[in-house]
């Protein structure tokens, strides 16, 4: 069709000019220069203020707090927002073919190390590159592991949803408690009021509430991408509108 | 010399990538992404040593778990079986 | 509080109490107090206009000013009188708390408007006027209160424009502010200085001043609203409509002169004898006059042929307005008055025969003069003033303005003014045959004369048509004040224009003589015969129910015929086709733009991106 | 260089060779099956290669041993799940109606499945209750 | 132009070819999560510093070795909020689908004018 | 064969567990032991009952030996698969003879059936295509013998002496 | 003790998190929870503004502790201090109207989704960092995409289909407009932005402000990146639909602004405003062309409500205070307005079936308060003295003359025509056209109806009270030095 060539064509062209036009702005960012401002701070102070050996945990979690409570907010929304969306009077899974032995008896034996990989990754999350997200994503993917083996798989939300809500209430909670100890909300009141830790940097128990959060975004977001992969695979059943 | 190795991982990599593209069935498709995340975990534990650190391997586990299950969902939607 | 305030504010309070009070005989009362008010603290303050009486409301976003000078206190002595008698009426015709609300609230705005010391305020008020009167119309007819809402907002926000660009090269909204800013920059201009407000900016704000106020006084071709209008709303509130509130597109014009008239004479030089910029006001006066007056003419309907009347007669007070000597300006103003006078009392009529006899069309009418005897004599008095007999205001203020106009060599406006008054008769004749002589629909036989409020407002308007047309003097005494030199001549009874003399009290006593004469004659023995309506002859056309040229249907249909061509020129028509052009344009282009299909709308960012990287931003 | 340093680039060597194999395999094969094949099982091996020999080389060249226990476990998890994937694919591969590569010589499965097809339709048709005949399943 | 930056825009400019190419709501919405993987490669390139490591301050790496952390933790949101908009984005051409029967966006035009 | 009591079967599950924690952390540090303690009793106290059936009965040391015998042999054999997938993958002339045939095996336990469905994947020519309670379909690159028996003794036989004593 | 200001985040995501387990406690607690919490929230921001205004100082939250720009700061100042009220005030309003207008479940998640629209507003007017504000922006967005679907019908999926694609590309492009600016000055903290901007490389700066902008003009409505509106402001509940105008597009609104007045020393920066000008002008004029004719009047307020919205983008780029002052105040006066006018539709809807012109037959004798209600709204934002849209609308107008810009002037006012237009026969329609039977108006929306009423009244006949603290918002956002000096930020300098 003519007209699918010219939308093609037009499409190429627009793309094009508009990328030269992004690089010509880029090319004022020069590509692998020292430009460190803030970062630089956050360099040379992050293990003194918050404990953490990992930068980009303290960032996240200290330094740029509101950004991760933001971010465990939005996944919130989604997992809201999914069951929302897809909610039915009577929804149940519809999938017709059964996993194969092989499928089933390998996803029983790897649920548990999933699930110990994904608390292993938060709770190193100040040590390491990892965190409560992927760590709690790496939680889910236990899960993902069972939906996908077993036909008949299905989470249950009495226990999922309430979790899910106090993970977050966790977390406010402590932001709260940093607000009355410290004056600051989200103020890291274990490593900065209490100074607990501080002579194990480096190690596991150090970098003042980062664990715990990590604990709880993990335990949060593991639930949350449960719940939106629960609802993905269902179904509505007959009448079920 | 890590960099040899890694080059020619990456070359593979790209290689699985041609079937990618290529289909022509889904399957295909499939095989060649979970090809392709199996040399990418090996590619990440070559870097975790080309840069000396062994944090990166957490990343490359944490890759694979991910990956694993990613196939396994994408070939169970394929079946009928999600 | 201010006197001022509360001449302002007191018909808006009264009328929200009206309306939120909703009593029947409570709401009345607030409401005729509430105009009452602002007629009585008039006479009160006439003494205090050379004392530079002033009030100042600061609303934080705008201070609203108000100003008491000599100038205003003459239109708004108009305003607060025909006013209260508008109100008065309304205690018969009014139907509900909604339109005391909303009469009450034009008369606070059109009294704000002539009270108004900064443009600002200026158009506050006119805009709450506008908007009060607009509610008025609405609730009788919304296609005629959309034509007139939608020309008013276009004038509105004219005049919105005008003084912004105002406030943006002056800074200031104060009239005495712009007023000498604009002098010194006509000044400026003509020996080659700079100026704040360059000739091109000038001429956009008299344009849009002109639209402005043209609007609402109904100049031709802004008009199209007003016949509408003033028809399809209640008629005691129409006394006001075309008395009161058209004059402030009037005052408006005066204000013009006065805030930039030395700027755009100069700036625009002269036509003949008149300034080009005033000769333009004065040419679509006479247009007004002459358009308004055929189309009087033509009117099947009571009320259409007052309001047609209504704007040909602004026409004439445009005329004087834009020859813009002192003594066309005096001119116009005095008409002013009597317009409002004679005009609100000629609609106050019109209610009482629509709210008598439910009718509206001169087919159904006829005899009314034997059951309504004082409404005749009311009428009467009404249409000596409109037709310009003397003694009544109606022929002071005209021959002034016809003195003026003539004594300035401008034979083409000269002649519409003399052609406005011919055409004036021919309606007018109609008016009186077609209503009150001739034979009664039996449906009438029954019909009461006017109620006592109704009564009294008439009464209060007649006396002062009578009372200033034989002593024009006391009003060309306050014109020469606001003027602040004699410029209309003579004394209490005679007006000396130097080259012309009027005296009115001679003429009333011929007059009054004749008028006896005639009612010996009358009582003696002069019987009216009764005839069927078709047995009429007419000049040798069969009489047919379509054809039937009596004086009460289709009287004027030759001349309507003769003018065909010209009536298929409606401007009225012109703005329903740009109208409807719009329309269609606005419904193309929704259903082009949000067609609904994603994709295309990501197009629209991807477009907007393009723009972006091909501007260079 | 040390002797750590060389059996693990040894190891990585071979590991990287079959992962080369694997992508060829990948390219080369007609059909999804033998693509599979021929992929998935020297992408495993390349995969013990050269992430053990990672873990081997880094005691030599970083001198520390906590690389292996790690590495062991990356392996361990790509040896134990990179088959059951494949199992997962090429059964759904089939199942999803992908034809084996014209150069088959035999499909067993398929004549179980119509086998089984044509015992389930005879099941369906003894279970109507006019025949009144009890299933024993 | 450098690789990553290059990279990056490919990504982003693909994405949006999809997005306005593409007749299939889910393609479309492909072409976002591209877009969306592209921008998060570009955050990350912004950031980084030649010859630095991870800033990870373990197994010898000072301040001075590492490159900048906060494009980094930018990056970690993004993702998050890149996964959530997708997941909601399913769910809703979940329910699309469910109503209109077709994935075809020129079809799924009932609301327009 | 029974199910092994729920204590047993969970400090199978921690066990293990611990063992994973022990190699992913790669330390002795008394922290990581404390917290991979505690982890370990949660997640096994979740997930034991999928995780296990005979619980501390897998440790019986012949099973460990086997278990670890195997290791060798089964690499050997991976090697050799590989070699000949090299072969094939890199010959110019793509020597295949693919087909589909039907195994049967000895094995009864779903984790036995596992590790020699993997194992038949990793080795020579073979993937396990799909497992109807004790048939294999295997997918088989170089068909030799398209009867049960044939392709049994081919394709699991080898495997079954080790797995049976493993997971039997 | 101002600290505690933070409890404007932390109260709504403590409560939306809450919701879950009171879900398992007392389902039917949920949406009596809901107003309890907001109203609770309208009285923290009630003490945040009062607390404002009595000392003149903006409240600095500084989250974890940190000074910026090293953490991520809330700035609350004259602006915020407003418009969270009025963020708070509406949501609490619209829980009540909640509870009659939503029976679609599953009402525990609308809910939550509700808190979280609310508090993603709150977020983004309150942030002092334009990465947080992406953040919030998000919060805001989506949640507004699951609100969009909630009926679950074929065309609020449609809806929101289309507001997550284009707000997808939108917030794409913003983060490239962050990467950019964060690219060429190693910070995120507006005021740090504010302090650098001049050193800032001017292309880098150019393309990422208009980037910046670029992004945020989908969420704020401009022309042509608001084709999702019309949809979405349809198909949503009612009361989000309230929500959506009153507030939600404002935040986005004031982010403009913001970005725009901490960049303006930025080279390239004129070029960027006159830009936005054009799209605002045209926002106006589109909109209101699009509601000439329309026959569902929740779409026709919503076509009007983009107009008005474009009319404010335009006072923001007119670069100067008095515009600036201005349009916040016409934030401020389209968020009552329009909250009463949505709040009014939805009712008409729930009552009578539907939102097409015909239902509005007779509705001032079938349901006098609402016809009120929207009449005096409409009215109002026509620009009639005496009620408060005119005191905005008037100084937006006479700001843009001021600036100049006389042919955007003629053009907007063109546009008021056509809205005049469509709003009377709205209003004749209501009063003088049809009967019907008369349905009881529930006493409680009555009552918010007639209070929202009355504000526009007051404001209309006494605005110097509001005027003033409109300006002290307006300098809020254009007065960037002072911005920048109030912040405390510490010593991280190149
Ligand atoms: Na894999
Ligand atoms: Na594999």
């Amino acid at each position: 069709m003519v007209g699918e060539m010219v939308k093609r064509i037009l499409a190429i062209v627009f793309i094009l000019i508009i990328g030269l036009w992004m690089a010509k702005g880029l090319d004022q960012v020069p590509f692998g220069e020292d430009r460190m401002l803030v970062g630089k701070y956050y360099l040379e102070h992050v293990t003194e203020e918050t404990g953490a050996i990992n930068a980009v945990t303290a960032v996240v979690v200290n330094y740029r707090g509101f950004d991760t409570l933001g971010e465990v907010t939005v996944l919130f929304i989604a997992s809201t927002g999914v069951a929302a969306l897809l909610w039915r009077k009577k929804r149940k899974r519809t999938a017709k073919k059964e996993g194969s032995v092989v499928l089933t008896t390998g996803a029983k034996l790897l649920l548990p190390f999933v699930m110990l990989f994904g608390a292993y990754i938060f709770i190193h999350g100040h040590l390491t590159p990892g965190g409560g997200f992927p760590g709690g994503a790496t939680i889910a993917t236990a899960f993902l592991l069972l939906y996908v083996a077993f036909t008949v798989y299905e989470i249950d939300h009495k226990i999922f949803e309430p979790l899910e809500g106090l993970a977050g209430v966790g977390y406010v909670t402590v932001g709260l408690i940093g607000l009355a100890v410290g004056g600051y909300f989200l103020f890291d009141w274990i490593w900065q009021s209490w100074g607990l830790g501080k002579e194990n940097i480096g190690r596991l128990f150090s970098a003042g509430f980062i664990p715990i959060i990590y604990i709880l975004i993990g335990l949060k977001v593991g639930t949350e991408l449960t719940g939106i992969i629960d609802n993905m695979v269902k179904e509505p059943e007959e009448g079920g509108q | 010399m890590i960099e040899i190795y890694l080059f020619l991982i990456a070359v593979a990599v790209i290689l699985s990538m041609y079937r990618f593209f290529r289909g022509p069935t889904t399957a295909d498709r499939i095989v060649a992404v979970d090809i392709m995340t199996t040399l990418t975990t090996g590619l990440m534990v070559l870097f975790a040593l080309h840069y000396r650190r062994a944090i990166f391997l957490d990343v490359a586990l944490v890759y694979a778990v991910l990956a694993f299950v990613g196939v396994i969902a994408f070939a169970r939607y394929m079946e009928g079986g999600l | 509080m201010n006197e001022l305030a509360l001449i302002v504010f007191a018909p808006l309070i009264a009328g929200a109490l009206a309306w939120l009070v909703d009593i029947k005989g409570i709401r009345e009362i607030f409401g005729v107090l509430g105009a009452a008010v602002p007629l009585g603290y008039t006479v009160l303050l006439y003494q205090k206009t050379g004392e530079g009486l002033n009030f100042a409301l600061n609303l934080g976003v705008f201070k609203l000013t108000f100003a008491l000078n000599t100038l205003n206190w003459f239109f708004l002595g108009i305003g607060a009188l025909v006013g209260f008698a508008a109100i008065l009426a309304l205690v018969s015709t009014g139907r509900d708390s909604y339109e005391w609300l909303f009469a009450l609230m034009s008369l606070s705005g059109v009294i704000g408007v002539f009270l108004a010391n900064d443009l600002m305020t200026f158009f506050i008020f006119w805009e709450i006027m506008t908007f009060a009167s607009f509610m008025m119309v609405l609730h009788y007819n919304r296609s005629a209160s959309l034509k007139y809402f939608l020309l008013s907002v276009f004038g509105a926000y004219a005049m919105l424009l005008a003084l912004g660009i105002i406030y943006a090269k002056l800074g200031t909204f104060d009239f005495g502010a712009i007023q000498q800013a604009m002098y010194q920059d006509a000044y400026a201009s003509a020996f080659g200085g700079e100026t704040l407000i360059s000739k091109n900016e000038s001429a956009l704000i008299y344009l849009l001043f002109l639209i402005a106020f043209g609007v609402k006084a109904g100049m031709f071709p802004l008009h199209v609203w007003a016949p509408d209008a003033y028809s399809e709303t209640n008629q005691s509130y129409t006394a006001m409509f075309s008395g009161v509130l058209s004059k402030a597109g009037v005052y408006g014009f005066i204000l013009l002169y006065v805030l930039m008239g030395t700027r755009l004479a100069l700036e625009f030089g002269a036509f003949r004898s008149a300034t080009k910029f005033g000769y333009i006001i004065a040419f679509l006066g006479g247009l007004t006059i002459i358009v308004g007056g055929l189309l009087a003419a033509l009117q099947e309907d009571i009320r259409k042929l007052f309001a047609y009347s209504s704007i040909s007669q602004l026409g004439y007070i445009l005329v004087g307005i834009g020859v813009g000597t002192a003594l066309s300006i005096q001119a116009a103003m005095f008409h002013v008055l009597s317009h409002a006078l004679f005009k609100g009392l000629f609609f106050l009529i019109v209610a009482t025969i629509v709210y008598r006899t439910g009718k509206t069309t001169f087919a159904d009418m006829g005899g009314l003069a034997e059951k309504m005897p004082f409404t005749f004599a009311m009428a009467f008095v009404a249409i000596l003033s409109l037709a310009g007999i003397p003694p009544l205001v109606g022929f002071a203020s005209k021959w002034v303005l016809f003195e003026a106009v003539i004594s300035q060599n401008l034979p083409i406006l000269g002649g519409m003014v003399f052609f406005g008054s011919a055409i004036g008769f021919v309606y007018l004749i109609r008016f009186v045959y077609a209503v009150w002589f001739g034979q009664r629909p039996t449906d009438l036989d029954n019909t009461k004369d006017a109620p006592l409020p109704m009564a009294i407002a008439m009464a209060i308007l007649a006396l002062f048509n009578v009372i200033l047309g034989i002593a024009p003097g006391l009003v060309a005494k306050e014109l020469n004040r606001i003027f602040g030199k004699e410029i209309i001549g003579g004394d209490l009874f005679i007006l000396d224009l130097g080259f012309g003399k009027y005296n009115a009290l001679a003429v009333t006593i011929y007059l009054v003589v004749g008028i006896i004469i005639a009612g010996i004659i009358y009582f003696l023995g002069a019987k009216v015969k009764k005839v069927p309506v078709t047995d009429t002859y007419q000049s040798a056309n069969p009489v047919t129910m379509e054809y039937n040229l009596t004086i009460r249907r289709n009287f004027f249909l030759p001349l309507k015929e003769t003018l065909a061509f010209w009536l298929r020129v409606s401007f009225d028509r012109l703005y329903r086709t740009i109208g409807t052009w719009v329309e269609d344009l606005a419904e193309v282009m929704r259903t082009y733009i949000y067609n609904g299909n994603t994709q295309s709308y990501a197009w629209y960012l991807a477009i907007l991106l393009l723009i972006l990287a091909l501007w260079g931003v | 260089m040390s002797i750590a340093s060389i059996i693990g680039q040894v190891l990585v060597l071979f590991g990287t060779f079959f992962y080369v194999v694997s992508s060829l395999g990948l390219i080369r094969m007609p059909d999804v099956y033998n693509r599979m094949q021929t992929a998935t099982k020297s992408a495993t091996l390349g995969s013990l290669g050269v992430i053990i020999g990672v873990g081997i080389w880094a005691i030599g060249e970083v001198g520390s041993y906590s690389w292996i226990p790690k590495t062991l476990i990356i392996a361990v998890f790509l040896l134990l799940t990179n088959p059951i994937a494949a199992h997962a694919l090429i059964r759904a591969a089939y199942k999803s109606g992908v034809p084996l590569w014209e150069g088959s010589i035999v499909d067993r499965y398929k004549e179980v499945e119509s086998s089984l097809e044509r015992v389930e339709e005879i099941k369906e048709k003894l279970k109507e209750p006019s025949l009144g005949v009890e299933m024993n399943e | 132009m450098n690789p990553y930056y290059f990279a990056s825009i490919a990504l982003i400019l693909i994405g949006l070819y999809a997005i306005l190419v593409k007749r299939n709501v889910l393609k479309m919405l492909v072409g976002l999560s591209i877009m969306e993987t592209g921008v998060n490669l570009l955050l990350i390139s912004v950031g980084y510093v030649s010859g630095r490591s991870a800033p990870i301050l373990s197994e010898g790496i000072t301040p001075d070795k590492a490159v900048d952390p906060i494009p980094q933790a930018l990056v970690l949101t993004a993702i998050v909020i890149g996964v959530a908009t997708t997941a909601m984005a399913l769910s809703v051409v979940i329910n699309l689908y469910e109503k209109y029967k077709t994935l075809n966006v020129e079809e799924i035009r009932r609301l327009r004018g | 064969m029974g199910e092994a009591s729920k204590v047993s079967r969970y400090l199978y599950t921690v066990l293990i567990l611990f063992i994973i924690w022990m190699f992913l952390t790669s330390s002795f540090d008394s922290q990581e032991i404390t917290i991979g303690a505690v982890f370990s009793l949660i997640i096994g106290a979740l997930t034991y009952e999928v995780f296990t059936e005979r619980g501390l009965e897998n440790l019986n040391p012949k099973r460990m030996a086997y278990a670890i015998a195997y290791i060798p042999y089964f690499l050997w054999a991976m090697i050799m698969a590989n070699l000949d997938v090299a072969y094939r993958v890199l010959h110019p002339k793509r020597p295949i003879n693919p087909g589909i045939v039907e195994c049967k095996t000895i094995l009864t336990n779903n984790t036995g059936k596992l590790a020699l469905a993997n194992s038949i994947t990793l080795t020579p020519g073979t993937i396990t295509l799909d497992v109807k309670g004790d048939h294999y379909f295997i997918h088989w690159i170089d068909v030799k013998d398209k009867s049960i028996e044939g392709a049994s003794e081919h394709i699991t036989k080898p495997f079954e002496k080790f797995l049976k004593v493993i997971f039997e | 003790m101002s600290q505690y200001a933070s409890l404007l985040i932390a109260l709504p995501l403590f409560s939306a998190f809450f919701i879950p387990i009171l879900k398992r406690l007392n389902k039917s607690a949920i949406m009596p929870f809901l107003v309890v919490v907001t109203l609770v929230q309208t009285g923290i921001a009630a003490w945040v503004f009062n607390e404002i205004y009595i000392t003149g100082k903006p409240i600095i939250i500084m989250a974890g502790g940190f000074r910026p720009p090293v953490g991520i700061n809330l700035y609350i100042g004259h602006f915020a201090a407003v418009f969270i009220l009025v963020v708070t005030l509406a949501s609490f309003l619209m829980t009540v109207f909640s509870m009659r207008a939503v029976n679609v479940e599953p009402k525990d998640k609308y809910a939550m989704l509700f808190l979280l629209l609310m508090l993603g507003a709150t977020g983004m007017i309150a942030t002092g960092d334009i990465f947080n504000l992406f953040v919030f922006m998000e919060i805001t967005a989506i949640s507004a995409y699951a609100l969009t679907a909630y009926n679950k019908t074929g065309e609020s999926s449609e809806a929101a289909l289309k507001y997550v694609v284009l707000g997808g590309i939108g917030s794409s492009f913003f983060l490239v407009g962050i990467a950019l600016i964060y690219g060429s000055l190693g910070t995120l903290n507006m005021a740090h932005i504010g302090q650098l901007a001049s050193m800032i490389n001017p292309t880098a700066a150019k393309i990422g402000l208009a980037l910046l902008i670029f992004g945020l003009a989908v969420e704020a409505e401009q022309f042509p990146l608001n084709a999702w509106a019309p949809d979405a402001y349809q198909e949503a509940p009612h009361p989000v639909t309230a929500m959506f105008s009153a507030f939600v597009v404002k935040a986005s609104l004031y982010a403009i602004g913001r970005i725009i007045y901490i960049l303006s020393a930025a080279e390239g920066w004129s070029s960027v405003l006159r830009l936005l000008i054009v799209l605002g002008t045209l926002t106006v004029i589109v909109g209101e062309m699009s509601a000439l004719r329309q026959n569902n009047v929740k779409r026709m307020f919503a076509y009007s409500s983009i107009a008005q919205v474009g009319l404010i983008a335009m006072g923001l780029a007119l670069g100067t205070e008095s515009g600036v002052s201005a349009s916040v105040f016409h934030m401020f006066n389209h968020a009552i307005v329009k909250a009463l006018m949505f709040l009014a539709v939805g009712y008409v809807a729930i009552e009578l079936g539907g939102v097409e012109m015909s239902k509005f037959e007779g509705l001032g004798k079938r349901m006098p308060i609402t016809a009120f209600a929207i009449t005096v709204g409409a009215i109002s934002i026509i620009g009639i003295p005496l009620f408060n849209v005119f005191w905005s609308k008037i100084q937006l107008i006479l700001a843009a003359l001021n600036a100049e810009y006389t042919w955007v002037v003629a053009l907007i006012l063109g546009a008021s025509l056509i809205e005049a237009t469509y709003y009377i026969r709205l209003i004749h329609t209501m009063w003088f056209k049809g009967e019907g039977e008369k349905v009881k108006e529930n006493s409680v929306l009555a009552l918010i109806m007639l209070l929202l009423v009355a504000f526009i009244i007051v404001i209309g006949i006494y605005p110097e009270p509001f005027w003033d603290v409109m300006q002290k918002a307006g300098r809020d956002i254009f007065d960037v030095a002072q911005y920048v000096k109030n912040v405390p930020l510490m010593g991280v300098s190149p």
